[in-house]
């Protein structure tokens, strides 16, 4: 009786199916190239240590600095009115709409300004150094960092931080005290995934510091220039590792402890 | 205690006031109105929780148009509680006296004190806030409120997630707390009975104007504009014209209701509304004698509906001469006595003291 | 007397402000190379053509194919129960946190399985053609597009849906007539921002397609093309095309009409 | 006209049922309780919105448990009304007549019914329903439930966001629909004055099961259980044992009221609570003679707290021998009459046949 009922929710449910078993097909066809040998040896290799070592240290540093940043932006920008807001608002989602190649290129084109040319006079260079692949990733990140906590903060309610004012606490304590509290569960869900965006960052990267292997070359510049060498064993060892860091970010998020509110 | 003058603010198309209002000590004064009369942005105005855009607010004689919110020492209970869900009971009641800095010693004997005021003994250990139940969470908030030792409080539709028996219980708390503890309470609410039982005067807001205040017996009796009487629930409204003004100055209109109260400046001719409340409509029992009182605004109907309730029933009379209809109420015990059946014939006396005029403003449209 | 507030007020719209002028000082910076005639010279030259019409077409392809999947899809995960949906929800987003070099790879591998031998035997070849392309960018924006629909769906209230069932709609004339109307704004959202990620896709794109000049090369790819030959013009040239895509894509997004609802 | 049998569902922890319930041709019920009593829940169940657990539900006799919810021909009005924003007022109100296929002649003549009925010519021609009023978007909502021609409506909250005059007008409307057009109603409500006045008979729900169900007087003055009395604002319930069994077969009891409602199985020693309503409760006056109906369960008191509400006043009157308080609900104009103070000592009468009695379960707990 309830056939036509079935009929629809089954061809709503098909493409889904069919979009995860080509999710499932995506991953598993790894498996055909992988071998526990291979990877064994490829992950005892200095270079690829390096890479990993390189990615992890410049994705943390990268997603600190711009969660630093994003959680006052996105606080102001939930909360507080300013004229031009809506324009600010459009505007600092522009590294989200823009391909990380361009915003790469105008990292290096910045460089050239005079601002560049003061900061390379007194010693900070970026093109192909480890500052420059930080600076890529946070170029990239922070405004995914920003909406993501702008989000979290909306979902906080106001009236908690009123009842904290009315209670004596300043704005500042207030957003001490309670915003954070409450917002805890997003921030970190919101560092969880600027980590994840940061650590699989290539077009920016591979524009400003380049691929230079042991010094600035990140997991997915690693896999780039191992495919482009045909070296299929070490390209499948660093696709895998990714993966694995794919997956545990996915299920970590979700697994973020729900807080008490 | 507060003195509130020519206060206006804005929220997107939304304008309130100006609002003038006084509040002495210890007095209890409930905002009553319909959702979206702008009654909880007032309440935010006066604590500095929003910008105002004109007028000032003084509090014991300091001008604190201009002071933020936390040194205003106004103690608010919103109407979701907003209890702090990261922190336990105990810690949630003490967040004032942490913030206000209230000496250590102190702070525990007010919680001793509220712990018993509010019979919070049971729970004060339990550290899941969000695993309360309603009143429970409605005590909490209240002794959270209470604790920092304000001379004012801000009640936002306190109760009105709670069950009768259990918001009983807690407006009469309310009561105690502002006569034993001398707390000042402006207390927001869209429930007449609550707004009655609790405010000493009550303030009518509607579209974000107080359009009236006064006791009990001035705001149910004597509605003196047609939104606030609609909004009261007056069914019996009559628009009408003033006939003559009688010696006495009483008021006798064309539809031949004589004995209405007479307003500032009224004169024959003048547009009017005539009300009266339903429950204050006499039916004349021919095998009675009837006082001088009853003498006056008979009229002979004929029962064309009855509208039973829980404990009360409602006559819609249909007057013979002019065919208006009239909302009687009698409580069930009368209904019982009386037995009325649609169709029968009745005798009915608006009682001249009950009745109330009010002067039609051009733009007036009764509902 | 309210400084307190003002103090944290500007403490927290700060790193707004810094935020904003170093996107601005980004945006800016290519206007040091930028000259109206190399621009107009570029865009006369017929391989940066071809790039920008096979980056416009491979781009609405790849967003056409992944909504018209993305719309069932993210119609069942945000209405239909079935069991393991927590999972399938959480794994459909494995290509947003997984970086495009890495799914390039894995495309690539898996038209090494005997799938995709099958596809080359009937003459379907991926690698390095026009299709590859497509494929790399579905690959990539499909979840997004997934994960905004499904938050549109979210946003149309139930009730609609089974009112218009009481006034005798099928669940599919409910769907027809009363959800897609709708959820009309937040669907041409969707589109726009997965067409905006399709176009910048450099990644996935790269690895699957390479970049031959005139043949594959779309935007992102002829950027890096142009500033590994350190061809600057050029590189201008591009970016400031993208730059306008992107700001057209972000005013565009906020300015889709308001549905009555 | 619709039959439900031992219905049972779920919503995540909440459980809802088993419930049973039988609706005779142009009846109306109105289901009445607290939120969250799972009402909602219970419409949708019935329309095969939400799969029922077990249990089966028919209409016209046919059994509809295992069909779609487009076949059941149930129209439908939810609480927020859910209106097609993106549709006119006039393919809003049609919407169903297309889906349905009903015939486009027969549509049109129904769609002028039902604009005369519920005064909608001035919007029909309306092209965007969210500029409706509250009032007017409620009536096009009402005419497209209406249009298909339903015999079964269900009604959830349906005035809940509307002032009381725009209110009371709709209410009659819905009266005359049921009566005139014959269709059944299923309304569902938390405003217990809503759900007497509309209800022939009167469903309470609490906690997902239907606790009582009877006509007016009986869900008034006769609960059955506890939270029904608690629900329905029974102020005066005492907790007592039965001390005799009279030669008529009333109660008397412990606290020395006599003459209560005896219940099936009733023992000397039971534990009960007996109640009454507080306007039930007669004052005593010295000066008048007093019936034989008045000459038993007469107590002595003092009037330890007055409450005032707008129509009525109730008074808390402390039993001398006792100890217990009662109130009692005294219309304005008796309070006139008789100008009673707090202090004052009076005799009350709670009057043998409004009393009720209720077995207490060995879980029971009086709030």
């Amino acid at each position: 009786m309830l056939r036509r009922d079935t009929i629809f929710k089954g061809a709503m449910l098909l493409p889904l199916v069919v979009l995860c078993g080509y999710f499932l097909l995506l991953v598993g066809s790894q498996s055909a190239f992988f071998s526990m040998t291979d990877f064994l040896e490829q992950i005892g290799q200095k270079d690829i240590r390096s890479a990993i070592a390189l990615s992890l240290i410049a994705a943390t540093a990268s997603t600190v600095i711009a969660v630093i940043i994003a959680i006052p932006a996105a606080y102001a920008l939930a909360r507080i009115d300013f004229p031009g807001k809506r324009l600010v608002d459009t505007f600092i989602d522009l590294p989200m709409v823009l391909t990380p190649i361009a915003l790469g290129t105008l990292i290096l084109m910045s460089w050239n300004t005079s601002i560049g040319r003061l900061l390379s006079d007194i010693g900070i260079t970026l093109p192909f150094t480890f500052a420059g692949i930080i600076l890529a990733q946070f170029t990239v990140v922070v405004a995914i960092s920003v909406r993501m906590l702008k989000a979290t903060f909306e979902q906080v309610d106001p009236r908690q931080e009123q009842v904290a004012r009315l209670l004596g606490c300043s704005a500042f304590e207030s957003f001490l005290h309670v915003t954070l509290p409450l917002a805890r569960r997003g921030i970190l869900a919101a560092i969880i995934l600027t980590w994840a965006r940061a650590i699989g960052e290539f077009g920016a990267t591979v524009m400003v510091a380049g691929t230079a292997r042991g010094q600035t070359a990140t997991l997915p510049s690693s896999i780039y220039l191992a495919m482009s060498m045909a070296d299929l064993p070490r390209a499948v060892t660093l696709v895998v590792i990714l993966i694995g860091i794919s997956l545990l970010v996915l299920f970590g998020v979700r697994m973020v402890p729900e807080s008490r509110g | 205690m507060i003195r509130i003058e020519q206060l206006t603010t804005r929220q997107g198309s939304f304008t309130l006031g100006p609002i003038d209002l006084d509040l002495g000590e210890s007095s209890y004064l409930t905002i009553l109105g319909p959702s979206g009369a702008g009654k909880t942005l007032f309440l935010e105005a006066c604590m500095g929780l929003l910008t105002a855009h004109s007028g000032r607010v003084w509090i014991n004689g300091t001008d604190v148009t201009h002071i933020p919110p936390e040194q205003r020492h106004i103690s608010y209970l919103p109407q979701d509680l907003a209890l702090f869900p990261h922190l336990g009971v105990k810690e949630n009641i003490l967040f004032g006296a942490r913030h206000r800095k209230v000496d250590k010693e102190l702070a525990e004997s007010r919680l001793g004190e509220l712990l018993d005021l509010l019979d919070l003994h049971g729970i004060v250990n339990r550290h899941d806030v969000t695993s309360l139940s309603g009143g429970e969470k409605q005590r909490v908030a209240l002794a959270r409120a209470l604790l920092p030792g304000p001379r004012l409080l801000f009640l936002d539709e306190p109760f009105s997630a709670l069950d009768a028996t259990i918001r009983r219980q807690l407006q009469v708390s309310l009561r105690e707390i502002n006569r034993q503890l001398g707390v000042t309470i402006l207390h927001v609410t869209h429930d007449q009975e609550e707004a009655f039982m609790l405010g000493e005067r009550i303030a009518v807001m509607i579209a974000g104007r107080l359009r009236q205040i006064g006791d009990r017996d001035n705001i149910y009796y004597q509605p003196e504009s047609l939104d606030v009487a609609n909004f009261l629930r007056n069914q019996n409204i009559y628009d009408t014209t003033v006939a003559a003004i009688a010696a006495d100055g009483s008021l006798q209109m064309e539809n031949s209701i004589t004995g209405a109260p007479s307003y500032p400046g009224a004169q024959v001719g003048d547009h009017v509304a005539v009300g009266i409340r339903s429950e204050e409509i006499v039916i004349i029992r021919s095998n009675k004698p009837i006082g001088p009182e009853l003498q006056q605004n008979l009229f002979d109907g004929t029962v064309k509906d009855i509208l039973a309730f829980g404990g009360t029933h409602t006559l819609i009379v249909e007057v013979l001469s002019t065919g208006t209809c009239v909302d009687v109420e009698l409580p069930n015990c009368a209904m019982r006595d009386l037995g009325y059946n649609i169709g029968d014939e009745l005798q009915i006396c608006l009682r001249r003291h009950s009745l109330w005029t009010i002067k039609k403003e051009v733009n007036d449209v009764a509902v």
